[in-house]
């Protein structure tokens, strides 16, 4: 329990600091409230940030996590009719393309038998796999992946 | 849903994919004829080669053009756009006119009322796409080549799968465009049976020009 | 990819596929199955408690894990085979 | 030295052993990775997010949460989630968490203009104590008010009516909810007696139609949409409507995707009802034995201000609900005018497709399920078209069997479990008991051992009411918990936030991030979240499930339910309660209000000692005493018996949830049939036991417009709703990395053609202008959304562009839900 807590005040201490700062300054706390936050304000909107497509996959923070979508989607289509994905994704595909063919649990279907093609449920790919753009996040996140919590050196292995 | 049996023949007749019988079929329409005698038949032609006079009967207006609209061929970053003739309307004159010849068959298609709704519509979208794609892979994607030619493709500006498989299929010849860039411009039927041009199983023929006009047969009924 | 393509097919890039796997089987007939799975080869048993059995099965490719679930699946005495985790990554020369 | 490929290895095994119900021995771990440093502790928890309820497994390592993925042993998801649900991992650790109570104050003290400063919680409840008894002292219980969520877990929602209704002796408390599900609550209630649905989700794999009444639930509800694609796919005789104002991801799995125009629905509904009737495919037993009809009040107003033109011209806005019976042929002739012709060209939709549509309902062979969210709930006539839904599967009789389903979706994780059931809106008690029913308040007075006559029975101020008061000033003591209504409510910048600068009121704020509500308020109090504290909700499908706490709260962050709890001992019953009830009742005189509600014998019963002593619990330890249990125990006992039925509490930590009623042992799937439902009696077939009649009633309604439609001015519907990749206001997904930059900002979608008429393109910088407010964004013409010509789409998850400063604050006169998606706007370049 005692070491939960220590822990916890760890975790918080990102958190604590800026604002703890910010006190000892004006007194005021100004931190926490990344911009643009008052209600009254009238923000400029921003250019509609530009996808990545650099083709590059970028790292899972855990092995469960779907892949992110390292390229440009516009267009494609997926629906009762076909799906654009699939055409370079599915297994037979991937020889020619060298997409990474989609992972072999999205032949399951609900009742865990094995299909010979995708599952129906996982049919609609963007449901879990998104595209990103160039937009950089206002709030950072502090999130931990396992590998940096085990108290070991790197293992030098790949980390994508 | 198929019409029965005595309908579809005379149907067939009229509209039936042969040249002799299309020239039948333009004459009954008589809608180029009207536009013969109205005018020069080749400044005629130059008027139906407009989006404008494409998109002037609502067939076209809220289906195809309509879906154009979003796609990268419409709006993109440099504005350079292309219109329905680029991609549609041969620029040779034999087979601008075999292509009339097609059009033609739609535009009955509308005066009779067989594509009036927009479920009609999707309902066709399989065959009148078929005859796209089987016209761009006899002429080997010529009205796509007509603004992207392989000769002066920038590999480098590509990304690299797209770069790799230009080398590997368009630029050994044993691919054209169409082979894989179907449905850039338009939603796509059900492609059932349709393999995508990077698989083995969509190995080109080389069709002479104008047997589509003789083969195009329609396709396995398209549910949506 | 057929399940018993060779381990680098082509030039396609040398990976390595995990997945775990979650077997129902008849607690009695589990001596004959963990024989059976043991001789598939790729494959580990790590727990097994009430009839269920957890699996974990490696190869250079999904072929190969597809293959085993398979063989797994329809096994005298296996109810089912599901597949709970799956991971691929590029073989990276291991150190340690 | 641990290698990467044998961790992961193992990780695959204690998910596969997490899955399975499987203990994982230490020793089966560290043969493979070389030391106990690399396990991590698997637990199953209820997604943070919709309505939907799916299950995830989290992976928790040294008091952080490292990774989750779909709980294959859940019913609901079978192993999935949606993009945003495979990033719970993420949703506590953006850096801005709020970690302690920040007050407004000026020379040491507070002010409402001074700046925000970090206090104990002890000067944060001191304040607040003392704002609540001089507002109390002054204007009595009506001036203080609480605003909760869907979002509250079962225990906090039930502590905090506890704490307003017995405590503060006021129904003042609504949760956001009521901008969400509040149509289809009242609709349920009104038609069957009881709320909420009669099937389950299991109608998925069993029904041949599905219709998507006003809902993206490829969108919203993406996991229960993988068990329709599922089907669809898998099944080629089944089909899929999807109705809606705009074109959009649903509609990629589409068979009869319809556009109408916006409110026309009701029209649609009333044409399939007389086209039901006028084909003879009405089921006349199940009518004759099973249905009453009831004509309706019309012309009912919209819910705005009482002296607003529209409700001072409406014949019957201060009587919205009244009906009185009608005969089956009354109803026909009701209906008979809503032709296929009239309803095609009222609402723009394709005959043929009209008539397909009304086919599925008419087939008695199709088994059909009707799925609705917000573009039903969210409407000026928002219960009439829920009671139109039912109409159609009730003349049918296509109703409380597998496949057969009008189903009513929601949006938050505890719409149902703890807005609903729990009953903390302001006019319900627990069990779909009413605060207007003196019977009812007496036996909830008896449950919580609290002197009889106490509780209020006067109809509290719901959502939008709330703001108008606190701006009006008749609302002072404010207290928000668990959402972001500056952001949520309607027109924003005249009735919201007026109210919370308003210098007569002290808004109080718990949240877990710096929103732009809680940046708007006076006092900030820091909140634990999700798995920081062990909680439960009840899902769409009547499920009620549970978690554990995992991890602690960072910093001094705390959860709603201590903070409730602590709150109430500020006060003590001669502060709070009249005196004549004291003097009837001298042994509660001078009695703290903690002592009163939470250790009364019920709600104190459970020792630490039935602590699972795997997991921690921050509450009850606090309080010496197991909390949570305490307070579900009493809360399910006005359920039990009563067709409410909860398991106890400790089977739901087992157990991947349970459907209520849950009657030995057993959960229940289909209600009001028999043989699916024990509360029906043998013989009976169907019986709709809330009514005392056993019967469900049918009501008439017309076609009547929306509140504000375009003109010349303001010239094109503006609709509000969410995205994919974010939840409500962002307050969580909008600090996932991942999710942010998928989709990081909201866009007005418009039709290409809107645009360029305007002389606009994607990505021209404009100002979205309504006669309330405006806001300024981005164009996208190409994006997931097709809007027709006429009609635009802005999201609302973005707190740097409050499309809701736009929007109008016109409600369904009956349910008081807001219709966030029916109002006029123009659009103007920057």
């Amino acid at each position: 329990m005692r070491r939960h807590l220590l822990l916890a005040l760890a975790a918080a201490l990102p958190c604590l600091v800026p604002a703890l700062l910010a006190a000892q300054g004006t007194g005021a706390v100004k931190e926490p409230f990344r911009p643009p936050i008052q209600f009254t304000d009238e923000d400029p909107a921003p250019p509609i940030p530009a996808d990545v497509t650099d083709d590059r996959r970028v790292a899972r923070n855990y092995p469960e996590q779907p892949p992110v979508i390292p390229h440009n989607i516009r267009d494609y289509q997926i629906g009762l009719n076909n799906n654009q994905c699939l055409t370079c994704h599915s297994r037979q595909f991937t020889g020619a393309t060298q997409a990474p063919m989609i992972s072999i649990t999205h032949y399951v279907d609900r009742d865990g038998q094995t299909l010979g093609a995708v599952a129906p449920r996982r049919y609609f790919c963007t449901q879990c796999h998104v595209p990103q753009t160039v937009a950089q996040p206002i709030v950072p996140n502090t999130f931990k992946d396992m590998d940096s919590l085990i108290s070991r050196p790197s293992d030098g292995g790949d980390r994508r | 849903m198929r019409l029965p049996d005595f309908l579809l023949r005379p149907w067939r007749i009229i509209a039936g994919p042969s040249r002799y019988l299309s020239l039948g079929f333009l004459t009954l329409g008589g809608f180029l004829a009207g536009v013969m005698f109205w005018g020069g038949f080749n400044t005629a032609l130059e008027v139906t080669n407009t989006e404008k006079f494409c998109t002037s009967c609502h067939e076209m207006r809220d289906n195809v053009f309509e879906e154009l609209k979003t796609t990268i061929h419409f709006t993109n970053r440099s504005g350079v756009r292309a219109t329905c003739p680029d991609c549609h309307v041969p620029h040779n004159w034999t087979d601008k006119i075999a292509r009339k010849m097609q059009a033609s068959k739609e535009v009955w298609g509308k005066i009779f009322g067989t594509i009036d709704t927009r479920d009609k519509f999707v309902e066709k979208r399989r065959e009148l796409a078929e005859h796209e794609w089987a016209r761009l892979k006899a002429n080997n994607s010529l009205e796509c080549r007509n603004c992207h030619s392989a000769e002066s493709m920038d590999i480098t500006k590509q990304g690299a799968r797209a770069a790799r498989i230009h080398q590997q299929y368009l630029f050994s010849g044993q691919r054209t465009c169409i082979d894989c860039h179907k449905g850039i411009a338009h939603r796509l039927p059900n492609m059932d049976g349709v393999p995508p041009g990077w698989s083995e199983a969509a190995t080109g023929t080389d069709d002479p020009i104008g047997r589509w006009l003789a083969d195009a047969t329609p396709g396995p009924a398209n549910p949506h | 990819m057929h399940p018993d393509a060779p381990d680098r097919p082509g030039d396609a890039p040398a990976e390595w596929h995990i997945a775990s796997i979650l077997v129902h089987l008849r607690p009695e007939r589990s001596p004959g199955v963990r024989a059976a799975i043991a001789a598939l080869g790729d494959v580990d048993i790590h727990v097994e408690e009430r009839g269920r059995m957890v699996v974990t099965v490696e190869g250079p490719h999904e072929g190969r894990i597809a293959d085993r679930m398979t063989a797994i699946h329809l096994m005298d005495g296996v109810m089912s085979a599901v597949m709970v985790f799956h991971h691929a990554e590029p073989l990276a020369p291991r150190t340690s | 030295m641990l290698d990467r490929r044998d961790f992961i290895k193992a990780q695959a095994v204690a998910a596969a052993a997490a899955a399975g119900g499987l203990s994982l021995p230490a020793a089966a771990q560290t043969s493979m990775v070389a030391g106990e440093d690399a396990q991590l502790i698997w637990s199953k928890a209820p997604c943070r997010f919709c309505g939907t309820g799916c299950s995830v497994m989290v992976a928790t390592k040294d008091n952080r949460v490292v990774a989750t993925h779909g709980d294959m042993q859940a019913e609901v998801n079978r192993g999935l989630n949606c993009v945003k649900g495979y990033f719970l991992s993420k949703i506590m650790y953006g850096q801005d968490r709020l970690t302690q109570p920040l007050l407004r104050m000026r020379d040491g003290k507070y002010h409402k203009d001074g700046e925000f400063r970090p206090v104990t919680w002890d000067e944060a409840f001191d304040e607040m104590a003392s704002q609540w008894k001089r507002v109390l002292k002054e204007k009595g219980p009506e001036a203080v008010g609480m605003f909760g969520s869907g979002q509250w877990t079962i225990w906090e929602g039930y502590a905090a009516s506890k704490l307003m209704r017995a405590g503060f002796r006021t129904n003042n408390l609504d949760p956001n909810a009521r901008h969400c599900m509040a149509s289809a609550a009242v609709a349920f209630i009104r038609t069957f007696g009881m709320d909420e649905p009669m099937g389950c989700y299991d109608d998925f794999e069993h029904a041949d139609a599905f219709v998507l009444w006003g809902s993206n639930m490829a969108e919203m509800h993406p996991i229960l949409w993988t068990r329709i694609t599922d089907r669809r796919l898998a099944h080629h005789h089944v089909k899929v409507a999807v109705l809606s104002t705009f074109e959009h991801r649903s509609f990629e799995l589409a068979d009869i995707p319809m556009i109408f125009e916006p409110g026309t629905d009701l029209a649609i509904l009333n044409y399939i009802a007389n086209h039901i009737i006028q084909t003879g495919r009405v089921n006349k037993a199940f009518v004759e034995k099973h249905c009453n009809f009831r004509l309706g009040q019309k012309d009912i107003g919209y819910g705005l201000r009482p002296e607003s033109v529209l409700e001072v011209r409406a014949a019957n806005a201060k009587d919205p609900t009244d009906s009185k019976p009608m005969s089956f042929d009354e109803f026909a002739q009701f209906v008979s005018e809503y032709t296929l012709d009239k309803t095609a060209e009222l609402s723009k939709v394709p005959k043929e497709r009209l008539l397909a549509l009304a086919e599925m309902y008419a087939d008695p062979k199709t088994k059909v399920m009707s799925l609705w969210t917000m573009g039903f709930n969210q409407h000026v006539r928002g219960v009439w078209v829920n009671h139109m839904v039912y109409n159609l599967h009730l003349l049918t009789g296509k109703i409380s069997e597998p496949g057969n389903s009008p189903f009513s979706l929601t949006g938050q994780p505890s719409a149902c479990g703890t807005a609903r059931e729990v009953g903390t809106f302001a006019h319900r008690l627990p069990a779909d008991m009413q605060v207007t029913n003196p019977v009812h308040r007496s036996h909830v007075e008896e449950g919580w051992k609290i002197p009889k006559g106490l509780l209020p029975g006067k109809i509290g101020y719901h959502a939008v009411l709330m703001d108008r008061m606190l701006k009006d000033g008749k609302l002072n003591a404010y207290w928000i918990m668990v959402n972001n209504n500056l952001q949520a409510a309607p027109n924003t910048d005249n009735e919201t936030y007026p109210g919370y600068r308003n210098p007569n009121n002290f808004i109080v704020v718990s949240d877990a991030y710096p929103t732009v509500t809680a940046a708007a308020a006076d006092l900030i109090l820091p909140a634990a979240m999700w798995v920081e504290k062990e909680g439960a909700y009840g899902n769409a499908e009547r499920r009620t499930h549970f978690w554990h706490q995992l991890v602690t709260a960072p910093g001094e962050a705390r959860s709603d339910l201590w903070q409730i709890m602590e709150f109430s001992k500020r006060f003590t019953t001669d502060e709070v309660w009249p005196k004549e009830i004291l003097d009837a009742n001298p042994d509660f005189r001078g009695k703290n209000l903690f002592d009163v509600l939470f250790r009364n014998g019920n709600v104190d019963r459970f020792p630490l000692a039935d602590l699972d002593p795997a997991y921690d619990n921050r509450e009850s330890k606090a309080f010496g005493f197991y909390v949570q249990k305490g307070l579900f125990e009493e809360y399910a006992a006005f359920g039990r018996g009563h067709g409410h039925d909860l398991a106890p509490f400790d089977t739901y930590h087992e157990v991947r949830g349970l459907r209520w009623p849950v009657v030995e042992g057993k959960e229940t799937k289909w209600r009001y049939r028999e043989g699916l439902d024990p509360y029906v009696p043998k013989g009976e077939e169907v019986r709709f036991y809330g009514n005392p009649d056993g019967k469900a009633n049918l009501f008439a309604f017309p076609y009547e417009p929306p509140a504000e439609s375009p003109d010349k001015d303001f010239d094109l519907w503006l609709v509000t709703g969410r995205v994919l990749e974010h939840w409500h206001s962002g307050s969580m997904t909008m600090r996932v990395p991942e999710l942010y930059k998928s989709m990081p900002m909201a866009l007005v979608y418009m039709h290409p053609d809107d645009a360029q008429a305007r002389g606009l393109r994607r990505g021209s910088e404009v100002r979205v202008m309504s006669r309330r407010g405006e806001m300024r964004t981005r164009v996208e013409t190409r994006g997931r959304n097709r809007p027709p010509r006429g009609v635009v789409f802005v999201p609302w998850f973005d707190s740097a562009r409050l499309i809701n400063k736009c929007t109008l604050d016109a409600t369904d006169p009956i349910s008081k839900q807001t219709d966030f998606k029916k109002c006029a706007v123009k659009i103007v370049s920057v």
